[in-house]
């Protein structure tokens, strides 16, 4: 089967990553910034992945890390949901612009 | 006896010590101790003199300070210049502190004055008998001390306290050249002491060249010291202090140091002409100056004063053109008969309380024994003989006829005008008919304590003119030189006091000249005298050009241009201090507080980046990650 | 041992005190008096001991103390520090009697006091440069907090302002000690190892040098660096301005003697006419300052900085006596100007609660003794010969003449008169005149007991300068060899 | 001579991990007493004995070399446990004040721990990512305790939104490397890259998000953004634990990852890390300037330390190391010794302004010099620890003639004193009103005491801490025969 050349997912991997970041910076609502944190690590593991694919030996490490990586971002999310349920708790808005007592 | 010499200056400065922390508790407040002292000095002083007369040399030394492997020891001695000094200072010192138990009774600073009077003799003493620069350099700032604390005496007036800083600070000036000189000699000469530097001369090492400036710089304490052109201008005002201190402070020590100095270091001006000639000059020219003043002065002690600077402009310009023997011999009658015409004068003051002769007159029948010492005094000074100024001034003139005519003929007409005002202030002050009819009632003779010192020192300046003989076998430069009796000189001499004396005369005592006319004439100068400082527009009557003309000039240049740069120096260093002190707050300090206030700034602006915001927290994360791989990756 | 003894006692002695009970303020005075009295026995002890024909170091202690980078605990006295622990000795007992008018928080007072003392013994003997820059910093502390706490209106602003600019110097001279460390690789600290062995490169002693100086300039104070003193000293109360005065500056002007011209001798002699400007304009230009001056205290503070602008041009020249010149004015600046503070700030301020000159006259009517007692205090400091003054100054000039012939004429012309210009003039407007105000009390037992030592010093080293220069000479000769005397 | 399937190697973690699930049930039935605190205290000790017992010097690779034991991963992990030892005594009273569930804030921390000790006990970049999310993932919970407290959720929401991008961001960057190197463990990293001969720009992409990643997480400027927010916001023992624990873990794990793996790239990152390092110092210290609450004069204060420590990490000599090491442990001890005082004062001024603390010189002396000796030696004056750890780093950086950067150091310290200072001034120059003495309660005074004796004995007798830092090597020893 022919083998796409390392490009193409490490591309598409970085517009992931890319995406992911401009979302971050741009949302408003705290959900939609963690779901584009998230499509960051997805765009990681896709980079991982398309590297494992390529080296016979060390494929495992990389497939390995992925999974590792999957498992993580899960917890991650659990925990983010639960602060932003405080906040949405306490102020009835999860909107990160509101969010700046702590400042200067 | 002579080893006893360094027990002469110990003394007194020990009773000065005694009397400062316990005088109050001693009879008399100290005055006792003060005299006791003064006497056993002078009687070892006497003692010293017979054994130096005898051939006997003292000299002690002591390793006063050692750098590295230069070794300063430095001590004193006593050679026949010391010895005679030494009686000199201790008589008249004697004279004063009899003089002032009478004078200063009742002073609120009695005590105070005794103990700086002791202080002030033992410097001089000291002076006398150190055998190096640096000693000498020591007790001469230590007399400016004294001179400063006797003038500010009663210092409730701020006149007198600005006096006595003027005094300070001028001689200060002069102390300043003479250091720069003493550490020009030590670097070349690498000694402070006379003898080895006379050695190290007389043995060609030491470069002429640089004899000549360190001579002349060491010739500006002189200058600043015994009061010659330019830095004369504190003695007229140092007569705020009580006059017996003048007495000793102007007559016979403080501004005898300049001219001792210059003879203890003659061995550093005789083989440079320049620096001589500097010495003839300046004496010459102060004689003139000073006198020339001296003739409008209406307060006896200013009168005085000028004529004390004058006379020393007579011993400088002696030393100037080599006559050593006679600068001394001049030195010791000076003295003597100044000594006493201060203390008269003192006697004066304290008779009639005020020091403006016009407001004098007629005093002889009531002030007898000041009358006849003032006239005693007044003919020394004037120079006629048997008297002792005669002598000295006579040496004087013979010197200065052989080596420097020019010098010759100031020195004549100083010594002219010297006569005209000394016979005026005797006029106005003994004879005429009284102007104040009150003070005359009352004026009385002083007590026996000021009348025996005036006796004493009397029969001192009128006897002390027939040593002239010995002392020029005792005390001598190189080898002993006895002036030939010379026919011309002594005529001119004679003319010259007696034209002085009978053109005074005939103004003041026989009114050829009307006084009315004297007065109109003298008017402007007596408005300018009386406030004694600028003359708006200066003219002058054709009748009286000579020598008034000259008066005026002087009078007005003195008060005018000198004065003012001596003031003028200290209001610039006044205001630039002022400018110094707002620069250093200003502009050093604002730097210090300018970079603490740039942080400050830097803070405040850092501050405001902190928005609170998480997203521009992530932006700028990623900004630095950029600029990082920006430079990294592309930069290679 | 005796010197170890001798920096940490006064440690001791404030740890005890700060179990002290607060309120018995007279038993807290008279136990820190005690305490700083035997530091000056100690001094005695040394004296005996010590033999002042040789230069080497003396009473040398050493430890290992961080043998990983070559630091050991080394004290040690010689000709050069041995003057300056003894005017320590002397200067402090006194400052703490002085400081008996302190009324609130005395406890704490004495405690920094005492701490002061350890510091600055620790500063003189230390001869290992880690260890000498720990007591160097260390001292600042309580100056801060004497300054900071019992100072006068703007003691906050004074006492940052000092905190901040001596730290700066050090922060740059502990640089300058690393580099000497790692540039000699010679893998200590030792002072007199890195003084003799140390041959490093010109252009790195050059840098060093400079290092070295930041550090030191800033404690003399020397020109530039010089602004902190006068608020320091106007803000400082009696006891912190005596001690500031008379010593600490002098850690500065030691530094010069201890570490800079022994270890970085070309490097000396190629910025010594730069030291020498700097050294007249010090001179000069503290003189016409305190000329300027309104406030006494600030007067006397300016009149420091003319003074050490004497040891700078001495140390400038190199030449036996005028290293000898600058070592005296050490000493004797030190004496003098305590003596100077303790007359200012408690004689006369304690009685007429200002400092500004013109609100003062009359002094010598109202209070004779105090006002004689400035007097002496005031000639001294102008250079009077028959005191301490007179034979620094002298032999610093007549030292640096033949190397800086202009130079030296023109501070002898225009300081020697400016100085004594200020001084009769600061006389003139305080003690002469006509007395104004209430009657005043004259001077107390204490304060005389306060001034009668540093008087007598005062006059002894005047009338016999060499019972100090025998001190120092032999060592100073060693250096000014060492410096290839220019 | 990797030693298979020895769990007596790694004891010391499982003992905490084990600790960490007691405390928590022990939270469930004892809510609020000091019980919790008391065992999260045994498990660490117990943890400490077992790493002293058996671990102490044995150098091994376990687990098919995904976790190292080695002096370096040792040293680092009595770091962790004392300064673990140190929060909770300093938590516990604060905990019980302020409604904490002390259960699950002590598990939290000692899971916090175990994460620190992986991230510095492994040379597999696998291993030092999970350690480190561990880490992150504790603290986000930690921070947000005080669930009544505004500012303590939006503290945590920062962080954890921070926290994660930087996690993508290392992951970013670990992928990256994985791919230009094709194995995840630093030697063969290392080894890949020096063979590859010229710089892959992969390679070097996946260094500068790592330094990113990391510069996050040691809270250097232009990464620290977050850093003043939460160590305001989260609970005072959890930002002493953040400022100390997590910072050192970061620079531990950077050490491994930059000096191990990646030593051909050794000049990028160096210069990097030099330019990190005097912006952090500069920025921390002048930002910090004009605070006026003391935790965020702290926070600013730690990116400026972080700044002095980096110059080790930027010299990244042997001696730069050690002496970046002693500091770690100076600054540790400094820290929580003035949050100690810190909480102290909090008990009776919550908004802890620095003008709260006027006069407690006169209230409580004892407190207040403990404080200044802490102050000053965060500034560096002698004879504290802070002095000697900045003179050590001085030195290093001196030694690799980088004396400009030396300088720059110390004039940093200089303006660092303004603000360090205004807290000592404010306690001695200035009179408070009320005169009580501060109630002291038991574990702050003992985290105090702990804080003191170290600032001073590593100030005045440093040698034995010096001896054995100066020990420690990050490259492990058997490697060195390896390349």
């Amino acid at each position: 089967m022919t083998t796409i050349p390392l490009t193409y997912p490490l591309t598409l991997g970085a517009i992931l990553f890319g995406l992911g970041l401009y979302g971050a910076l741009t949302q408003r609502n705290a959900i939609r910034i963690l779901m584009c944190v998230e499509l960051m690590l997805n765009a990681v593991n896709i980079n991982l992945v398309a590297f494992a694919a390529t080296l016979r030996e060390a494929a495992a490490a990389g497939q390995i890390f992925a999974l590792f990586v999957m498992t993580v971002a899960a917890a991650e999310v659990a925990l983010a949901l639960a602060i932003i349920l405080i906040l949405a708790r306490r102020e009835s808005h999860i909107d990160i612009e509101r969010v700046h007592l702590l400042r200067w | 006896m002579i080893q006893l010499a360094w027990l002469i200056p110990v003394l007194p400065l020990a009773a000065a010590f005694f009397i400062a922390l316990f005088g109050h508790r001693t009879t008399g407040k100290g005055d006792r101790v003060g005299i006791g002292a003064m006497s056993i000095a002078f009687l070892l002083s006497v003692g010293v003199l017979l054994d130096t007369m005898g051939g006997a040399r003292w000299a002690q030394h002591l390793t006063w300070a050692i750098h590295g492997d230069l070794v300063l020891n430095l001590g004193f001695q006593v050679d026949p210049l010391a010895a005679v000094m030494l009686v000199v200072v201790t008589v008249v010192s004697l004279m004063v502190h009899i003089f002032s138990v009478g004078y200063m009774h009742g002073d609120v600073r009695y005590k105070r004055y005794y103990a700086v009077l002791s202080l002030f003799t033992a410097s001089m003493l000291g002076l006398v008998i150190s055998d190096n620069l640096l000693f000498l350099f020591v007790f001469w700032e230590l007399m400016g001390l004294c001179s400063y604390l006797l003038i500010g005496h009663y210092f409730e007036e701020r006149a007198n306290v600005h006096a006595a800083n003027k005094a300070f600070l001028t001689t200060r000036v002069g102390d300043v050249g003479m250091f720069v000189g003493i550490m020009l000699l030590f670097a070349a000469g690498g000694t402070f002491r006379f003898d080895e530097l006379a050695a190290r001369i007389a043995d060609g090492s030491f470069a002429l060249p640089v004899l000549a400036v360190a001579a002349i710089l060491l010739f500006i304490g002189p200058v600043g010291k015994s009061a010659q052109f330019p830095l004369h201008v504190w003695l007229p005002d140092a007569m705020a202090g009580p006059t017996p201190a003048s007495a000793l402070i102007h007559a016979a020590t403080m501004v005898a140091a300049g001219v001792y100095l210059v003879a203890r270091g003659y061995a550093l001006f005789a083989p440079v002409p320049q620096a001589l000639e500097v010495v003839a000059w300046v004496g010459a020219f102060t004689a003139l100056f000073a006198a020339t003043i001296a003739l409008v002065m209406e307060d006896i002690k200013k009168v005085l004063a000028y004529s004390t600077i004058s006379q020393l402009g007579f011993m400088v310009a002696a030393l100037g053109v080599g006559a050593y023997t006679a600068a001394v011999f001049h030195l010791m009658t000076h003295a003597f008969f100044k000594a006493l015409l201060f203390l008269a004068s003192g006697s004066v003051i304290h008779a009639v309380h005020t020091q403006n002769m016009h407001q004098m007159g007629g005093l002889f029948k009531k002030l007898p024994v000041t009358g006849w010492v003032w006239l005693i005094g007044a003919g020394a000074l004037i120079g006629i003989p048997p008297l002792s100024g005669f002598w000295s001034k006579e040496e004087i003139l013979l010197d200065a006829w052989h080596h420097h005519p020019a010098i010759f003929w100031t020195l004549v007409a100083a010594a002219a005008l010297t006569a005209f005002y000394t016979t005026r202030a005797t006029y106005l002050t003994f004879f005429g008919t009284p102007r104040d009819k009150h003070a005359y009632d009352h004026a009385h003779e002083g007590g026996r304590v000021m009348t025996y010192p005036l006796m004493i020192l009397g029969v001192l300046a009128a006897v002390s003119g027939f040593v002239a003989s010995p002392l020029a076998g005792f005390v001598y430069f190189g080898e002993p030189h006895h002036a030939s009796f010379d026919p011309f000189v002594f005529g001119v001499a004679t003319a010259v006091w007696v034209l002085g004396v009978g053109l005074a005369l005939a103004i003041y005592k026989y009114n050829l000249v009307s006084r009315r006319a004297i007065i109109q004439v003298f008017y402007p100068i007596w408005v300018v005298l009386k406030r004694r400082y600028y003359i708006d527009d200066v003219y002058q009557y054709v009748f009286v050009r000579g020598m008034i003309g000259l008066a005026l000039v002087s009078a007005w240049f003195d008060r005018h241009v000198i004065d003012l740069i001596v003031n003028a120096v200290g209001w610039i260093g006044r205001k630039v201090s002022e400018y110094v002190d707002e620069f250093d707050r200003g502009v050093v300090d604002g730097i210090v507080n300018g970079i603490g206030g740039a942080f400050v700034v830097g803070s405040r602006v850092l501050r405001q980046v902190q928005t609170g915001f998480v997203q521009s927290y992530m932006l700028v994360l990623f900004l630095g990650l950029l600029a990082g791989l920006a430079i990294l990756v592309i930069g290679g | 041992m005796l010197l170890s003894a001798l920096v940490f006692i006064p440690l001791l002695g404030a740890i005890l005190l700060a179990f002290f009970p607060k309120e018995r303020e007279s038993a807290i005075r008279g136990y820190a008096l005690v305490v700083s009295l035997i530091p000056a026995v100690l001094v005695y002890l040394i004296w005996q001991q010590m033999d002042f024909s040789q230069s080497a170091m003396q009473l040398v202690i050493q430890r290992d103390w961080i043998p990983s980078l070559g630091i050991s605990y080394k004290l040690g006295v010689d000709g050069i520090s041995f003057p300056l622990i003894a005017v320590s000795a002397l200067v402090l007992p006194l400052s703490i009697l002085a400081s008996f008018t302190i009324k609130h928080r005395v406890k704490e007072f004495f405690l920094w006091m005492l701490v002061l003392q350890t510091a600055i013994y620790g500063v003189f003997t230390a001869l290992d440069y880690f260890l000498f820059f720990i007591f160097f910093e260390a001292s600042l502390v309580p100056m801060y907090f004497i300054i900071g706490i019992w100072g006068g209106p703007r003691k906050e602003y004074a006492s940052l302002k000092f905190f901040i600019y001596t730290l700066l110097g050090s922060a740059i001279m502990l640089v300058g000690i690393l580099a000497l460390y790692l540039g000699s690789g010679l893998r200590t600290f030792d002072v007199q190892v890195l003084a003799q062995q140390a041959n490093l490169a010109p252009t790195l002693q050059w840098w060093i040098f400079l290092a070295f100086f930041a550090g030191f300039a800033v404690k003399v104070p020397i020109f530039p660096f010089h602004t902190w003193l006068p608020d320091a000293h106007v803000e400082a109360p009696t006891g912190g301005s005596m001690i500031l005065a008379g010593i600490l500056l002098k850690t500065g002007t030691y530094g010069f003697f201890r570490f800079m011209l022994p270890t970085f001798p070309d490097a000396a002699q190629a910025f010594s006419p730069v030291l020498a400007v700097l050294g007249i304009v010090g001179i000069i230009y503290g003189a016409l300052a305190a000329m300027g001056q309104n406030d006494l205290k600030k007067m006397v503070a300016y009149s420091s900085i003319s003074h050490m602008g004497y040891v700078v041009l001495g140390v400038a020249a190199m030449t036996p006596m005028s290293l000898n010149g600058a070592m005296f004015v050490n000493v004797s600046h030190g004496i003098i100007s305590p003596l100077l503070f303790f007359v200012v700030a408690s004689v006369i301020y304690d009685r007429t609660h200002t400092r500004m000159m013109d609100q003062m006259s009359g002094l010598f009517t109202k209070i004779p003794v105090a006002a004689s007692l400035t007097a002496f205090a005031a000639f001294a400091n102008l250079g009077l010969p028959g005191m301490a003054g007179f034979p620094g100054e002298f032999f610093t000039f007549v030292g640096s003449f033949p190397v800086y012939t202009t130079l030296v004429v023109l501070a002898a012309a225009l300081g020697l008169v400016t100085t004594a210009g200020y001084h009769l003039w600061m006389m003139q407007r305080v003690l002469m005149g006509k007395p104004t105000g209430e009657e005043l009390p004259d001077i107390s037992g204490r304060e005389l007991v306060v001034a009668a030592p540093l008087m007598i010093c005062i006059v002894l080293l005047g009338i016999l300068p060499g019972i100090a220069l025998r001190l120092f000479n032999e060592p100073i000769a060693v250096l000014a060899a060492r410096l290839g005397g220019m | 001579m990797p030693v298979d399937g020895s769990l007596q190697l790694i004891l010391p973690e499982i003992l905490l991990a084990a600790a960490g699930m007691v405390v928590l049930a022990a939270g469930l039935t004892w809510k609020t007493s000091r019980a919790p605190g008391v065992l999260a205290l045994l498990g660490i000790a117990a943890a400490g004995a077992a790493l002293y017992t058996n671990v102490w010097g044995a150098t091994a690779e376990l687990w098919s070399r995904t976790v190292v034991v080695d002096g370096f991963a040792n040293l680092f992990k009595a770091i962790f446990l004392v300064v673990a030892a140190l929060t909770v005594l300093v938590s516990m009273e604060y905990v019980q004040r302020n409604g904490i569930p002390a259960g699950e804030f002590y598990a939290l921390l000692l899971l916090a721990t175990v994460g620190m000790v992986f991230m510095a006990g492994s040379l597999n970049l696998l291993t030092i990512y999970l350690g480190l999310e561990c880490l992150s993932l504790a603290s986000y919970a930690m921070a947000g305790m005080l669930r009544r407290n505004p500012k303590s959720t939006e503290a945590s929401l920062k962080y954890i939104l921070i926290g994660a991008i930087s996690s993508g961001v290392v992951l970013f960057g670990m992928s990256l490397l994985f791919g230009a190197a094709g194995s995840t463990h630093l030697t063969d990293i290392a080894r890949a890259l020096a063979g590859s001969g010229e710089l892959a720009p992969v390679a070097v992409a996946g260094m500068m998000f790592l330094i990113a990643g990391f510069g996050v997480k040691m809270a250097a400027v232009p990464f620290h953004m977050w850093a003043p927010d939460v160590y305001h916001g989260s609970p005072a023992p959890v930002a002493a634990f953040l400022i100390t624990a997590s910072e050192a873990a970061a620079f531990g794990a950077a050490l491994r990852i930059f000096m191990v793996g990646l030593p051909a790239l050794a000049d990028e990152w160096r210069t990097v890390f030099i330019v990190l390092a005097v912006i952090s110092m500069t920025v921390g210290n002048i930002t910090a300037i004009l605070q006026t609450n003391v935790r965020r004069m702290l926070a600013y204060s730690a990116v400026a330390q972080a700044g002095y420590i980096m110059v080790g990490l930027a010299v990244a000599s042997d001696r730069a190391v050690s002496a970046m090491l002693y500091y770690l442990i100076a600054y540790a001890f400094m820290t929580i010794g003035a949050f100690a005082v810190v909480i102290l004062l909090g008990r009776q001024h919550p908004s802890e302004e620095i003008n709260d603390f006027r006069g407690l010189g006169q209230r409580s002396p004892l407190f207040a010099l403990a404080l200044t000796i802490f102050l000053l030696s965060l500034i560096g004056i002698p004879p504290t620890a802070g002095f000697f750890g900045k003179f050590y780093l001085i030195q290093a950086a001196v030694g690799a003639n980088l004396t400009w950067l030396a300088v720059v150091m110390m004039i940093n310290s200089v303006i660092s004193i303004p603000y360090y200072w205004g807290v000592v001034r404010t306690m001695y120059l200035r009179d408070a009103e009320e005169k009580a003495p501060l109630s002291v309660p038991a574990g702050v005074r003992w985290a105090a005491v702990i804080g003191l004796a170290g600032t001073l004995v590593l100030g005045l007798f440093p040698d034995a801490v010096v001896q054995i830092v100066s020990a420690v090597h990050v490259v492990p020893t058997w490697l060195w025969t390896a390349f």
